[in-house]
């Protein structure tokens, strides 16, 4: 890897010296920590993407970096997604290592065939000699109650592109970490940020800026359990683990996946669990034709075919266009929906 | 639903934002700039004091503009903005997740609006209630976007105002291809009797929009195919926190340079120059001269949406001097100058527009739930069975809650 | 539905008229004379893309149709695919039904959010009021030993999205039928031709233009069996008959589907023969993570757990970009790889 | 590999095409239209018949040519059009899954391609056979991508060209962005002796690629960015069987004038003029005036690949007016007439062109196979377990077969 090693990040003062190593961030700020100790340890780190600059981006999650770095490493670009990502490769070629904030989920498609004719497949185009590390980060999914276009869950259209790597955070601690592995990683990642969290309160969590983090492409077993195996990644894993808390309740015992990785994906552990278990459950706000989740269900079929007890069982939002604010509570997978997929997969 | 606040601040909690910056040196210069006239080549009537002046290329396109007609002109930007800010306020009262202020581009928006007629088309961006009025679609008709019931309730077909569109610029190329329609169809060029067949289409976008490849995309095959399209820029001077030197080194109408078709700057403040200079861009398109660019310059008096803070990127002082250029007042002040207008008739107005407020908010607190069926509903035209199996899930569940769900 | 009736189409003279109804046809002749049907039943059916007039496109698909129905009727558009989407749109909107060529594959992408956006969209958008009815063709995948971008098969991301309808043809007989059958629906339809066979003369089938067709979002048995079943679509159907044939000779009886709709998927007749073989491969080229494949490997897991006697095993293009030609023998599922599956199968 | 005549074209089988149209009258004016010297605004040193004809703004930009640089860039254009005919017969030979000819627009790139600096970056399209040579690449690194053994086989790093690209246009903001690259490093406005530290980018792309977003998004970042950025248009006058009539209303150069940066048109059969040309523009870029956008005027004498069948789509009177102006046969007879070259200096051009050729074919020949596991490797940059596990899985399978695979 071409960037300086991680566990310098953030050591250097401010507001992730080491004397004041561990702070309650929500998953906004640890994402902003991130990025600013990410461009700390390396100058080649760029931030670029509409209004991520004097306005912080609307999501504030670059705020008060193009105040230090300036104007030259913090970019308040020409509205055009397609420049954005196309500028991003051209500065990757030069030796930079970009990372490209998309404003909303669904602006994202403008870029796609930069993304996908360049992005993901330059490094085999040139056999290895032009690195793509970029970072293209996302903020998905719904429950903010917005607009059209504005809470969509694109990662599958990702997943399915050979060349990409995807990844999601759910929490502030990964947050603050996989951002700064996405951007040391010399392959292009798609990061998306559970955007419906950014500032949430009681998603806060204890950020210890001089732990070790786990590596980037790994899932995590959040929650032990023996019932049923339930996977999430990104704004579902919540989801995922209020219906555990729940289902503990009913005396049923859950256990709680975090992908962390989509691509490239890393069952072990989904296996692992399934094995025990019998029963699967996979959670995403993403509709589910052709899906990531399809994904999983079909890969754990395979794996795990002597081992389940019941048909892998997914809970998705619909194959629709992302419904009106009023409808998403709707759309969204909730807590009632996986538990009733637990029992569905129970009385299979 | 969560109040946008939420999503795109951090709490209050935190504080107040650590770098909630002043503007630079440029911006200030920046600011400052745009509050100038618009360079020389801008097309203004009206003065931003009220005065009528003359412009021997484009009187002739207001020449028929009556005293009643410029307080119809008036009485129209009133009530939009009326309209504008009741929706402002029921967004502040948690009515509405969002709204898209339009504050400061009412000439810009009647003037253009007002200049077409009932057969042509227009595609709007989402900040185009204006426009919206001028083709007889009632404020409220907007509302379920921005409360999160619908993406708009007007009829499309019936009063040829496509739906808003939020992806940055891609409706510009849709526009394109009515208009070619419009052309393939020999709804252009007619000439004498026969001009009333002719139809034009016009599509609105932002200064942002225009460095979105869709705009480009969509000048050329206007250009190729000479479709009968409007290209209406509104340059209010900025796209969310960018001021318009972030997309573009020249004045934006000088766009049009480069495709061989005219462009011109118009005072997007000034209603009468605005209506003027679309009159003659759409006679253009309809006599198979278009397309043409428009930048109508103007200003976006407040935030970019209620939940943007532009405090953080620009002046107090830019906003105070296009206060001074305000499209309502010059209007008011040249109609009371020119005995155009007495006070009954600005109260009647003002009335109308607490009426129309009145009613906006009543509708507002009426509005119902959607029913859940909606978001499976008119995806397909055509049968879907996968479809139509979730659907059936999904409500078969539903209902085994009661309804409490 | 808003065009004419399909059974009128080719019955006006010229060379699918009554008296010669049946005509022996490459899949490339029958799609050609599939559009001129179409265009000869309602006026409003338009043509668009690249080189599509004077050169009858690079596939010579549209060949002849500009020189009779005129450049209003045919355009040679500019070089811009988003254009040529977003056009048809407007166009779809004033009541058009426009035919978009996209001239490679790999070439969808710089329209892909005008697919995405506005496409799939507006007819919800609008609760029904603006329909769709616009036809994207698409030649899509390997074996032609082309240079990169032009060898993909990118109907996956199609299927992951709400809105759009995705069928694929695999012989000459379809072709004629499906083509006008989309031009038909008012929903939007993604059409993909497997275009390593427009012009092979062994293809060549005899297509009797007074038949009537089966509708278009059906899947259809081609070939019945009892060892296992397998389904595959465009391009794939062929080489899963070839593999029945071989197989047929080891005494091996498989079931082959082609699936005609990839969007919604129709897979009644899948459910039923896997009730009946309990073994499933599905065979697509296109790469397999979060793919249609994927999708078809989750459904059936479900609907038929207690009847499979092994997993769904997938034969797909691998998670790479598309290689340079010499390659692709290898890239591109075959005879021998679907009988490996089948084996796989069978001794799981 | 299967011959691309299989899939591009009816089997022959078939007979004739129905439709091998005659072209209509508006294409007979436009390719007339074409053969014109390319308006008033064309910059041309050597006329067609090559004479010399003075340029007082674009003289002193080929001031220190010699005698010996003129015939080295006749020596450049001879060699690259032999390794194109020569690629051209390997394909016809079965040799090449496909070959992109050059023939016509060898001086527009050996123009474009001399007037760089080693430390200058170039992003190529996928005919810039002649850009390639001039950055020091033997066209035997090409031939993988036609015959299918890899994308080039160069070191885009170590030439500063990148490898082809084969989607219209969006190459051109992976440029924009390199020059941006070169600017924020503080490799542009140097002067004095640090000028020999400033360094450009050219991006190449024909004139069908002007019509796609990409492009224009290029544009509006370049000029934002001030990047120094020379856009390079071929205009051979088609994209595959569209003349340039689908794609522009004004001749392409002019397109600069929309975003406020100097656009030129430049004889692209003229390498002197094309040399002169693209020196001030990168000379431009370099002190901080770029981006520039250069038109080449040429025409593209075969066609589109060979794959390709022209005369469905043009008149062979087009090809032959521009036979007239032979970018090569031009500079010859200026040589001659200036007795700046003799017939030994013909003759050794001649053998080394042979010898190339030679050396061409002989490479092709012994092409060996790509091994399998080109297609994972290199797929990322770090490990990829899944694609690791599948690869395995295949060339296990595989090797099952012993080989016979
Ligand atoms: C493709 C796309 N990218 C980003 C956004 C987010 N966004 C919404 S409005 C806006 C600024 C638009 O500016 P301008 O075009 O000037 O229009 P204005 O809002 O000033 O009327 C941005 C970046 C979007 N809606 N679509
Ligand atoms: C995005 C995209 N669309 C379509 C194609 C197919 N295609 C290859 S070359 C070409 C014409 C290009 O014309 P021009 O830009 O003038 O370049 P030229 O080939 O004349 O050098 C087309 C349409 C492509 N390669 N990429
Ligand atoms: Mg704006
Ligand atoms: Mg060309």
């Amino acid at each position: 890897m071409a960037a300086p090693a991680i566990n310098k990040a953030g050591q250097t003062g401010g507001p992730g010296s080491a004397d004041n190593a561990v702070q309650s961030l929500t998953l906004g700020k640890a994402l902003n920590l991130g990025l600013r100790a990410a461009m700390e340890a390396d100058p080649k780190v760029l931030m670029m993407g509409e209004d991520v600059g004097k306005l912080g981006g609307v999501f504030r999650i670059t705020d008060g970096l193009q105040k230090d770095f300036g104007e030259h490493r913090v970019l308040d670009t020409p509205l055009s997604e397609s420049g954005i990502i196309g500028t991003a490769v051209g500065l990757a070629v030069r030796g930079f290592r970009p990372v490209c904030e998309i404003q909303f989920d669904g602006f994202i498609f403008p870029g796609f065939d930069q993304i996908v004719s360049q992005v993901a497949k330059l490094h085999a185009r040139t056999r290895g000699r032009v690195k793509m590390p970029l970072v293209i980060r996302v903020p998905f999914g719904g429950g903010i109650g917005a607009v059209e276009h504005h809470s969509e869950s694109p990662e599958s259209y990702f997943a399915h592109t050979a060349g990409l790597k995807v990844v999601s955070c759910s929490n502030a601690v990964d947050a603050y970490w996989m951002i700064q592995q996405a951007i040391q990683c010399d392959d292009p990642v798609l990061f998306f940020e559970p955007k419906r969290y950014y500032h949430s309160g009681n998603m806060k969590a204890e950020v210890d800026t001089n732990a070790t983090p786990i590596p980037l492409f790994q899932s995590r077993v959040l929650r032990q359990g023996t019932t049923a195996t339930v996977v999430a990644y990104g704004p579902s894993v919540k989801v995922a683990m209020d219906a555990a808390t729940a289902a503990q309740e009913e005396g049923k015992s859950l256990e709680v996946i975090d992908l962390r990785t989509l691509s490239p994906l890393d069952l072990a552990p989904v296996y692992d669990s399934v094995r025990r278990t019998g029963r699967l459950i996979v959670v995403s706000e993403s509709p589910s034709e052709a899906s990531l989740n399809s994904e999983i269900a079909a890969k754990v079929q395979q794996e795990c075919f002597y081992s389940l007890e019941a048909p892998v069982l997914r809970v998705n939002g619909f194959d629709v266009p992302y419904p009106p604010a009023k409808l998403e509570e709707h759309f969204l997978p909730d807590l009632d929906r996986v538990l009733d997929a637990v029992d569905r997969s129970l009385a299979w | 639903m969560s109040s946008p606040e939420t999503w795109t601040h951090p709490e209050p909690r935190e504080g107040p934002a650590a770098t909630a910056a002043a503007p630079t040196a440029e911006q200030v210069i920046a600011g400052l700039r745009a509050t100038s006239e618009g360079g020389p080549e801008l097309v203004q009537l009206l003065t931003p004091e009220g005065e009528r002046v003359p412009n021997p290329e484009f009187d002739r396109y207001v020449a028929d503009v009556t005293a009643e007609d410029l307080r119809n002109l008036y009485r129209d930007m009133v009530l939009v903005r009326r309209a504008d800010r009741e929706a402002n306020a029921l967004q502040r009262q948690g009515q509405l997740g969002i709204w898209v202020p339009l504050l400061g581009q009412e000439a810009a928006q009647i003037g253009a609006g007002r200049a077409m007629r009932p057969t042509d088309m227009a595609f709007p961006s989402y900040r185009e209630h204006g426009i919206a009025w001028t083709r007889g679609i009632h404020p409220k008709e907007l509302l379920g976007i921005f409360r999160g019931t619908d993406n708009g309730s007007w009829d499309s077909n019936a009063t040829r105002f496509h739906p808003y569109c939020i992806v940055i610029g891609n409706q510009v190329l849709n526009a394109a291809g009515y208009a070619m329609g419009q052309r393939f169809e020999g709804r252009v060029g007619n000439s004498g009797d026969a001009d009333d067949t002719n139809e034009a289409t016009m599509v609105f976008f932002g200064d942002g929009a225009t460095s979105q490849g869709d705009v480009h995309e969509g000048f050329v095959w206007a250009a190729v195919y000479d479709a009968p399209l409007v290209f209406f820029c509104q340059n209010n001077q900025w796209a969310i926190s960018e001021p318009t030197e972030r997309q573009t080194r020249l004045p934006l109408y000088q766009r049009a340079r480069g495709y061989g078709f005219p462009g011109i700057r118009v005072d997007g403040n000034d209603v009468l120059a605005t209506l003027a200079v679309t009159r003659w861009a759409l006679d253009e398109c309809r006599h198979g001269n278009g397309p043409v660019l428009i930048e109508a310059f103007t200003y976006r008096m407040d935030a970019h949406t209620t939940t943007d803070d532009p405090t953080r990127y620009r002046l107090s002082d830019e906003l105070e001097a296009w206060k001074l250029k305000d499209p309502i007042e010059r209007l008011r002040v040249n109609l009371v100058r020119h005995e155009n207008a007495d006070q009954a008739f600005f109260d009647s107005v003002q009335a109308d527009a607490d009426a129309l407020a009145a009613e906006l908010r009543d509708y507002c607190f009426n509005m119902g739930e959607p029913p859940i069926e909606q978001m499976f509903n008119n995806v397909y035209a055509e049968p879907n069975p996968v479809l139509d199996a979730q659907r059936d899930d999904f409500l078969a569940y539903h209902a085994s809650f009661g309804g409490e769900h």
